[in-house]
């Protein structure tokens, strides 16, 4: 190895995956439409707490991934500092990821992806990653709806850190340290949407019915989807008063619709249809359906019914959970740049150099 | 007006009994920013030189939009002298707010055009006056209210014409450019000029000795400001991702990259750009993008200046340290804190160099003029792909902001280099690979891109400790052998970066070493020190580390002025380190006064150390 | 486990040949973070201290919560020796993960307690095993199974006090320390000790040759760590604003604060606080809050590490220019980016000095134990006002976070210095003031606090180039005499900073220059040198900017070893250019393993370079 | 001058403030309440163009202080960096200022108005200032609810960069170098109000009859009170097709109250007091009155319908004037402190620096 290579490899698209699982010849029981086994989505050991909420995420993710058959190496981890900023590493070790600043990952993410907009970008954050140090690269990403799904472990601390409070911490909540929590929480799925997400969710680390289908309908959104899961950190956060921990999570826990992914190359659709259902139909020509509990009647596709739900919920204190608004519609910014097919960074070289002739005429201009 | 107060000793006789002066003079226009006075001062500029004749233009502006003063100074050379001057012999009042300063600070022998409304006391004996009638002129040519102010400026361009000798062809030729090939805007502009050229031969009569005549000193150069030079040569890089954030004086870099990309970089078959640019929210989202997009795969910069520089010192870290490639122009301006966003200064050197916490260290370019801001610009995307880590290049206010007569840009004369990738195909070959493993002693690794289709490709990117495979680690033989890597990687960036320009003189005991905009100061001050006897040669630094030639220079000259525009003359101070042998030798030779250095500055600076 | 590979050469002897090894050895403890064996390690470091033996504690601890190797070292010396040693005589294997590796690394000759569960081989014949039934003791006494792992600590803590001959009495008022007298759980951990030696004693006989003594040389010493030192010191220094974001391993310094703030500064009057705490969103927010809080005549400070410190260049800048007081707090831990976490370096010293872009400066005081952490916490405060500038305090991991056996700090000897501000009173005797104007010469003008009742009271603070008045100007005379006085100024920071402190030797030609947390390992290797015949003399540098006597000091020795923990070797640069006439004496002697140095490996590393 | 000399001076409240009027000795024809000229609030001479949006706000910011008596020594006026940020300079010479850094006045003004809580801060920023690199600060400002005034002289571009896109600029609009803006705007009315602002209000610079008595009623507030105003740049945004230009402004304005301020001194309360109007009492015991205008009925207590007149207002890229919403209940910052009478910056030194007592009882606890 001693020359330049100019790479120029492109990424076939998942359907067409290429099937290269690393467990070699073992015969393959179970696997997914693409081929690849379940242990092929999988990451290294992880260094968390036992029984950290972020870990059950993980394996949501992994699950999400597996079932829609995605190409691992066509999705990049993003992830900034924190105990859920280290979960990147902890599932899908087959994917690229880049563990990078506290409150960062939104730029990095950013750059990423437009350099490369054929890749699925999925990034994980904490509430204070995200909504403390990061509250400004969040909004600006969000606005800018680049394509990528963006879940925040939301454990209402700081955990690596060791419990201080973070943005999102509940007022009058009461830690070892910090003392008693003066400041209202920051609703992040109420940021998100102002600044013009077009998919913001809420879910609960230990209810895998719920998170999976919405992790896979983000992975299908046409911009940047928004999920804020509320993931209790039993180490620094787990005092039942903390609207953070299981157990306050379990009882308070509003479930206003349920949520089902059905992709498009799979035929299991009218299983889950019912009357009540409203279909979404996402960019990429993929369906969500919505089933309406009674109680709530939340139609989705409404801002201002989101954003009363957030509101009602944030002033009691509670949480609502589901898919709490989508808008398909809204351009990404691969899209809003017109690029291409080729991925910026599949651009040949020959390309990215103008001609020589080009400059004499510019010079010429310069004299 | 804002100047040193050193002057030239060079008259006692009356103007009329002193010879003519040709092409060697200042013009000094001042006027009010907003007024339009950019366009007349640009056409003065670029007329002159299509006359042959060497000219600089350095434009003084205050950091606000409208109606402060603002000072645009021409020099005319006939022996190619570019650097700025202090002293200006032809001063153009149009601003009432400045109008005494600036007839206090007019050469003695020199002449004094004045907008005609403006009341003062004209009373200096050693100048000559001449009011111009700018305001009423324009009102009588342009009907547009709002184009009276711009069109007085061209008023002065005619009057100059006039006492100078400008030939209407070349100001004709000079409006073309500025106006892109529009005519119309280019006629009624000289028709403006030509009224003020008929009014000034029939009511004034020159008493200077200030005049111009085409000679042929211009032949094969260009006129061009650094900042664009910069954004075409980043382009002719293949520049892929630009991330920025406005700030002055580097927006224009980005108003380049704007205004070409378009023009340039559309792939002709699928009609997409071949590029994205993004106007961030900020500095950090800057430099975290294009890190992001250089990771990805593109070759990603961003542009900025020193408060971005200090928001940009946790990502340059993480650049430094995760190796990622990126290229990050910083056109410096002056001082600490917000300082003085519209002077020119050389201090962020040291703090590029070592920007970011704990042991980093950063490759930083420097170039000398507009055409290294082209070659530099397209080399800093090679080496921050070869090195895998980001590439700082110093540009200033002067260089990037003003006109500068150099030499045309040469096509890369190198293949794109796009550093050490492999491809999927390769790695089925290698069984795989180790993302910070120094296979070839250079301390350069190989890293895949994201997305490469082959289940060995992915790694893990994190600024914490890691070992070969990326993985984290946080045991003492990891990081050590880690940082020691780096530390060889930076020893390859050091033999791999521009190498100084040198100019070792035969005799000499006294040497310079200087870097970017001061040059033409240092050029011209070497020439009148030589036809003073004195010998000096001169070492130009165009990158960080330093070249070992850095050291065989200092080892073989006596004194050594360092010269840079900052307070706590920071190159001096990487030069005592790469030299500790020789620290001694090293004078600190410093100017921060904002305003480009003078070769008559330089000259007593050097004078008054001895 | 993590360490050097230095290892001692002691011995051929079996165990049971040898004499008794007293006060003189290392214990190092392995476990998994979060599993509770902190309060076993301090207790068992407490109880020798109160036993009169010179200990220290160093906890090598990964950057997670829970489950990751963790590894804490207690250093007895009967010479009172507190530096790191890279051998562990004793070692305690609690963590099947890491038990292999710490069977192997403990030094010849020495003593291996394990769990008992732990299934691996025992098979070297140089050192002595013993069986720890650190679960079965545990579940038996222990009801709650919550905390069964917890007291398994303990269990070993009984072991060892059987073996080493730990006072019961001593080991009951550590544990009384620790749970800030509190009976209930010194009773409940005291009955898992008693139980453990009553174990020990009927079931293990000693064959190794550690134990300690009752001596009497820990006498009016105290036992702290450093950022619990330096939030008492800024307690006691009137701190009364705190701006943080929690970082490792700054967070116990805002700890500290938030614990003392209540219980010693609540105006007994009004019972309103005398300070206000706010836990920020980053760190950018949290120096603009103290900058802000200075500004308006509060005592402020911050505290962060390295990536802060790095999102803090902007605002030093400004606090630099602008003039603000502020004290911020860095203590240090390894590496550019993210690093290492948990591991100390010594490596933001040329990165805090010259923090921000364009020319700055900053003062930086480098304490080098809890004692001076405690002094330096009120002086930071006290020379911040006085000079009216950023200051930092450049503590490390190993200071901070550390249990240091050190003396008694001092009430602040001095009278607290508000610096030079001008009541409302004192405007209306002098007519005015100008807030930039050096009226005692020593560069620092004189302010004015927001709110104070007098028409010529305000002034405006910015960032960009202002004249003595602090009105706003880009005149370069204005922004060089700015310049000038500030640099006038950082010559009186000079005369004002905390002196090197210096042990001059009388015929050494070998000379150590350090800072810092280093200072024990400097202090055991002369000592060991001198006994080798080796005459050495020592300064240690407490501030920047450097003082005079560090120039003496240099030039009065013939070879300087410059010992620092860091790449890039920080210190030696900035000595190099104090001194450049002796540049060459100076050698770099560095180390960034992220481990606190030990004297083995700092002689080992001379005798290299000799 | 050569010793220390510690400041101890304290603030008198502006009601019995001394009065100390530059003006020497002529006679004063018109003072204000506490015997101040309105000469006595003025500042340097702007170095803004003319014609600038900006500086019709310093006047009525001017106005505002006038009116209302407030003394100029009892103010400190904050801003980052923008043509905005140096308005400061051009009103109430006789106020502290401190122009800081470009995004961050927010935690300098928390900082100083921490040290200092009997001060009235007043910050004025741009934004692009507060929009684009200042919304992180500019959130946690608000969800600290500290007490202060917050201008955004909003005009939709980077003025003092001449000329790009900012946070605010409308989607579709078009400038000079910058192109085509391919981003929705951030509404920071929107951004206040769901991140717990107790004030928040928007008006146009071109209109001092609604712009005056808003700054009074927020330089009344508990808490931070956020007035968005539309602030039109003259050179670099005044195409008819920016909503920031004058002409859209003028035409698009939706007036949906009016508001008076009346001070709890002043007595004319009684001339302004309609049928429909709805009081709302502040924290100082004064109180606000607001005219609703039949069209809409906004009730400005009522965060809903706040968040539904913006969110519909920004969809049909038009806005909503006045107060948008008010809730004088949330206790500022310094309150939540327990910071007593006595401001922290004056507290004395005795106080500051616990006894050596104290100092020897720790050190027995750490043998
Ligand atoms: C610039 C910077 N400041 C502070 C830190 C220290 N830090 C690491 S993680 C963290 C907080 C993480 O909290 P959160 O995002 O909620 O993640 P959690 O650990 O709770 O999952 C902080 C403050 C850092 N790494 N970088
Ligand atoms: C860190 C930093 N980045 C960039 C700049 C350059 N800059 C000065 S003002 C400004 C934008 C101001 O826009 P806005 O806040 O909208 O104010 P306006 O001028 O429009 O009133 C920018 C980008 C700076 N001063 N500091
Ligand atoms: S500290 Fe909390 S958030 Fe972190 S790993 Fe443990 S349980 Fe999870
Ligand atoms: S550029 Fe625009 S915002 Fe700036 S002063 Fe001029 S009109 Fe005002
Ligand atoms: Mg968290
Ligand atoms: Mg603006």
């Amino acid at each position: 190895m001693t020359q330049t290579i100019n790479s120029g490899q492109s990424v076939k698209p998942a359907s067409v995956a290429q099937n290269m699982p690393l467990s070699g010849l073992a015969k393959k029981a179970n696997v997914n439409i693409i081929g690849l086994e379940k242990a092929d989505y999988k990451g290294a050991d992880s260094t968390l707490c036992s029984g950290c909420g972020h870990d059950s995420i993980s394996a949501q993710i992994i699950t999400a991934c597996y079932e829609l058959g995605i190409q691992p190496e066509s999705l990049i981890k993003f992830s900034g500092i924190g105990c859920s900023s280290k979960s990147p590493a902890y599932f899908m070790s087959r994917s690229f990821g880049f563990n990078s600043l506290h409150g960062r990952m939104p730029s990095v993410a950013q750059g990423a992806l437009l350099a490369n907009h054929s890749l699925q970008g999925l990034g994980v954050s904490g509430d204070g990653d995200t909504g403390s140090i990061g509250i400004g690269q969040f909004l600006h990403l969000v606005r800018r709806n680049l394509r990528m799904v963006y879940i925040i472990e939301n454990n209402g601390v700081y955990g690596l850190t060791k419990g201080q409070f973070s943005a999102t911490s509940d007022i009058g909540q009461e830690l070892k340290h910090a003392g008693k929590n003066e400041l209202p929480p920051i609703d992040l799925c109420a940021e998100a949407i102002i600044s013009g997400c077009g998919f913001v969710a809420r879910s609960f680390a230990g209810d895998p019915k719920q998170v999976v289908p919405l992790i896979k309908a983000a992975l299908r959104h046409r911009g940047t989807a928004v999920l804020d899961i509320i993931s209790p950190c039993v180490t620094f956060n787990n005092k039942d008063d903390s609207t953070k921990s299981y157990t306050w999570g379990r009882e308070h826990d509003e479930r206003i619709n349920d949520i089902q992914f059905v992709p498009n190359a799979n035929e299991i659709q009218v299983e889950y249809n019912a009357g009540e259902a409203k279909e979404v139909e996402l960019h990429d020509g993929s369906k969500i359906v919505l089933h309406k509990v009674d109680e709530t009647m939340h139609d989705p596709t409404d801002k201002h019914a989101a954003m009363r739900l957030l509101t009602d919920a944030h002033d009691k204190q509670e949480f609502v959970t589901g898919l709490l608004y989508i808008d398909p519609n809204r351009e990404n910014l691969a899209e809003v740049h017109d690029l291409g097919e080729t991925p910026i960074a599949h651009i040949p070289n020959s390309k990215l150099r103008p001609s020589p002739e080009s400059l004499l005429k510019l010079i010429a201009g310069m004299f | 007006m804002i100047s040193n107060s050193v002057t030239t000793a060079d008259t006692q006789l009356t103007a009329a009994q002193r010879p003519s002066v040709v092409n060697d003079f200042s013009i000094t226009a001042a006027t009010k920013n907003g007024s339009g006075s950019q366009t007349a001062n640009l056409a003065l500029l670029r007329s002159l030189f299509k006359m042959g004749i060497p000219v600089s233009g350095k434009n003084m502006f205050p950091s606000n939009i409208q109606g402060r003063p603002t000072w645009y100074t021409i020099r005319t050379s006939g022996d190619g002298f570019i650097a700025r001057r202090d002293v200006s012999e032809i001063m153009v009042a149009l601003n009432p707010d400045t109008a005494l300063e600036d007839h206090e600070k007019t050469a003695p022998g020199g002449a004094f055009f004045y907008e005609e409304t403006i009341k003062m006391p004209l009373q200096r004996d050693d100048i000559s006056y001449y009011p111009i009638p700018a305001k009423r002129i324009a009102s009588e040519l342009e009907k547009d209210p709002k184009l009276k102010t711009y069109s007085a400026n061209m008023v002065y361009v005619g009057v100059l014409m006039w006492s100078l000798g400008i030939e209407e062809r070349e100001m004709e030729a000079a409006l073309m450019h500025h106006f892109k090939g529009k005519q119309k805007p280019v006629d009624s502009n000289m028709k403006v000029v030509r009224t003020s050229i008929e009014w000034a031969q029939a009511n004034l009569t020159k008493t200077d000795p200030f005049r111009v005549e085409r000679i042929d000193k211009t032949k094969g150069l260009i006129m061009i400001d650094g900042n664009t030079a910069g954004a075409l040569g980043s382009i002719y890089g293949g520049v892929s991702f630009v991330a920025w954030y406005p700030i002055t004086p580097a927006t224009s870099v980005a108003d380049g990259l704007t205004d070409y990309l378009p023009r340039l970089r559309i792939d002709p078959e699928t009609k997409a750009p071949t590029y994205a640019v993004v106007q961030t929210e900020d500095e950090l989202a800057a430099l975290g993008m294009v890190l992001g997009a250089g990771w990805a795969g593109a070759r990603a910069m961003t542009s900025t200046s020193g408060p971005g520089i200090s928001l940009m010192a946790e990502f340059s870290g993480l650049g430094y340290f995760a190796e990622l490639p990126a290229v990050i122009w910083d056109v410096q301006r002056m001082g600490p804190a917000t300082g003085l966003p519209t002077r020119v200064s050389q201090g962020d050197i040291i703090k590029a160099y070592w920007l970011g916490h704990g042991d980093t260290k950063h490759v930083v370019l420097l170039p000398g003029d507009p055409f290294e801001c082209f070659e530099m610009g397209w080399r800093a995307l090679d080496l921050a792909e070869r090195l895998q880590t980001p590439v700082f290049v110093l540009s200033d206010l002067d260089i990037g902001m003003n006109q500068w007569m150099c030499k045309p840009f040469e096509y890369p004369t190198e293949a794109m280099d796009r550093g050490k990738v492999l491809t999927a195909e390769q790695l089925t070959e290698l069984k795989g690979f180790a993302r910070y493993k120094d296979i070839d002693g250079d301390g350069i690794g190989w890293r895949t891109l994201p997305g490469t289709n082959h289940p060995l490709a992915a790694y893990f990117t994190r600024g914490s400790g890691h070992n070969e495979r990326a993985q984290l680690s946080e045991r003492s033989e990891d990081w050590e052998a880690n940082m020691e890597r780096l530390t060889r990687k930076f020893e390859t960036a050091r033999s791999l970066v521009p190498a100084p320009v040198i100019d070792s003189v035969e005799g000499a005991e006294i040497g310079f070493i200087g870097f970017g905009s001061t040059t033409p100061a240092i050029d011209e001050a070497r020439t009148l020190l030589a036809h003073k006897g004195i010998k000096t040669s001169f070492l130009r630094v165009r990158a960080l580390p330093l070249h070992q030639q850095v050291h065989d220079f200092i080892a073989a000259h006596k004194k050594i002025h360092v010269v840079e525009m900052n307070t706590d003359s920071q190159l001096a101070s990487l030069l005592a380190l790469h030299v500790p042998e020789f620290a001694t030798r090293l004078v600190r030779t410093n100017n921060n006064s904002g305003l480009p250095i003078s070769a008559a500055w330089l000259i007593k600076r050097i004078e008054g150390a001895k």
